[in-house]
């Protein structure tokens, strides 16, 4: 098990119910991807949150990454719906 | 590039044009052209009481880092500020300003319209929009013609 | 494009960046860009001790503002400042101020490089080169670059 | 004859050594370029100022116009080099 630092932003936070949290990931978790659909089992508003789960954007210790890159050695883990600024 | 003064910033406040235009052109001969890009928050329809902004703090200042150096090295700009509002925006009120500064204008345009684009797609920040009958409206949707925006730099040389 | 503003000026005298995107966004919630380009006196050698700028009173206020009306038809632009000075210009001061505001940010950029391709090719000014050592180093010659930056705009729908 | 005001600007009415003047026009005058080699002929200062008549630059009554146009009802027509500024 690692232990790592999850934040959330914008309506994935909103659904979440929390904007950030410390979780243990089993080994089976590899990439951000695999991540995405562990969070989905921890509860409906999990679901609700990642249910389009190829539109959010996954950074990795503050940088964007795609949904196949590992997570071996995050800091922080950062899941976001698509960015509106500007 | 080494020396090209990048200022990013990421406040709650408005920016002042004139002192970033000031501070990145000031005491210099060797700035042909210097480009300010302004975007608003826009209420045509009258039914907005306010933007509110949230963003990544730290990476939202490390992106837009990022994209300002990628524009210097780019299109040679001579030196780059962005800064970008969070919080609650009214309508008419600044949301963001890039400034470019180089020698010759197309630089400086084309610098400042890069970095629109890639702040627009990739920089960590969301904007909730408030009705004025005291409703939220909701998150507001990316747009494909944003990401279209974007995309156009990879089909060019320049 | 009826009641859309146009401001030309051609002055002897400085102009304030800042004091020209108020008059053109105050107060306003329909825009949601500004773009401004300031075209400075460059002189990266240190051999420049000024500009001089020849232009023809009457005409160039004329030709700059009907630049200005086919861009705001072209781009669907809100509102336009363009603000030429003439005389001596020393290296770092300001030649030429062009603003553009629009609802999305692209017609503001395209609009004020527009207004700036067709101003050096068609508005009439000469710059004339006073050297440090006092010596007049003649007219600019115009550049092919910059009938090219125009003619671009032929080749293109939008 | 018709009387028409020339005015001169930059290397032009440096070479010409004056800014501006009013001349009584030949009927055989009749386009822009008329008038180019229809000046050359009246000194060598006009010879120098539009010894390469080509690249000058016409305006009748302020607006641009090639060396083909018509110059009848021109109250002011001005003659220059290439433009430099912006």
């Amino acid at each position: 098990m690692a232990s790592v630092n999850l934040v959330y932003f914008a309506w994935v936070r909103e659904r979440i119910g929390k904007g950030e949290e410390t979780l243990e990931l089993p080994g089976t978790v590899v990439t951000a991807g695999d991540l995405l659909a562990h969070l989905k089992t921890l509860g409906e508003e999990y679901e609700a949150a990642l249910e389009h789960q190829n539109v959010i954007r996954v950074a990795i210790n503050q940088e964007h990454v795609d949904h196949d890159e590992p997570i071996a050695g995050a800091r922080e883990i950062a899941l976001f719906p698509p960015m509106t600024g500007g | 590039m080494t020396g090209v003064p990048v200022t990013v910033r990421v406040q709650r406040q408005d920016f002042d044009l004139a002192a970033e235009v000031q501070a990145l052109s000031t005491g210099r001969h060797d700035i042909g052209a210097v480009v300010t890009f302004s975007g608003l928050c826009r209420d045509e329809a009258g039914s907005l009481s306010a933007l509110e902004l949230e963003h990544y703090p730290g990476m939202a200042e490390a992106e837009i880092t990022r994209i300002c150096k990628e524009a210097v090295t780019r299109f040679g700009l001579q030196a780059v500020c962005a800064i970008h509002r969070h919080g609650k925006i009214l309508p008419g009120e600044n949301i963001v300003l890039v400034v470019t500064a180089s020698p010759h204008r197309q630089a400086a345009f084309d610098g400042a319209n890069f970095i629109m684009d890639f702040l627009k797609t990739s920089a960590p920040f969301w904007k909730k929009e408030h009705a004025v009958d005291g409703k939220e409206r909701g998150w507001v949707s990316a747009k494909d013609e944003d990401d279209s925006a974007r995309d156009r730099w990879s089909n060019t040389k320049d």
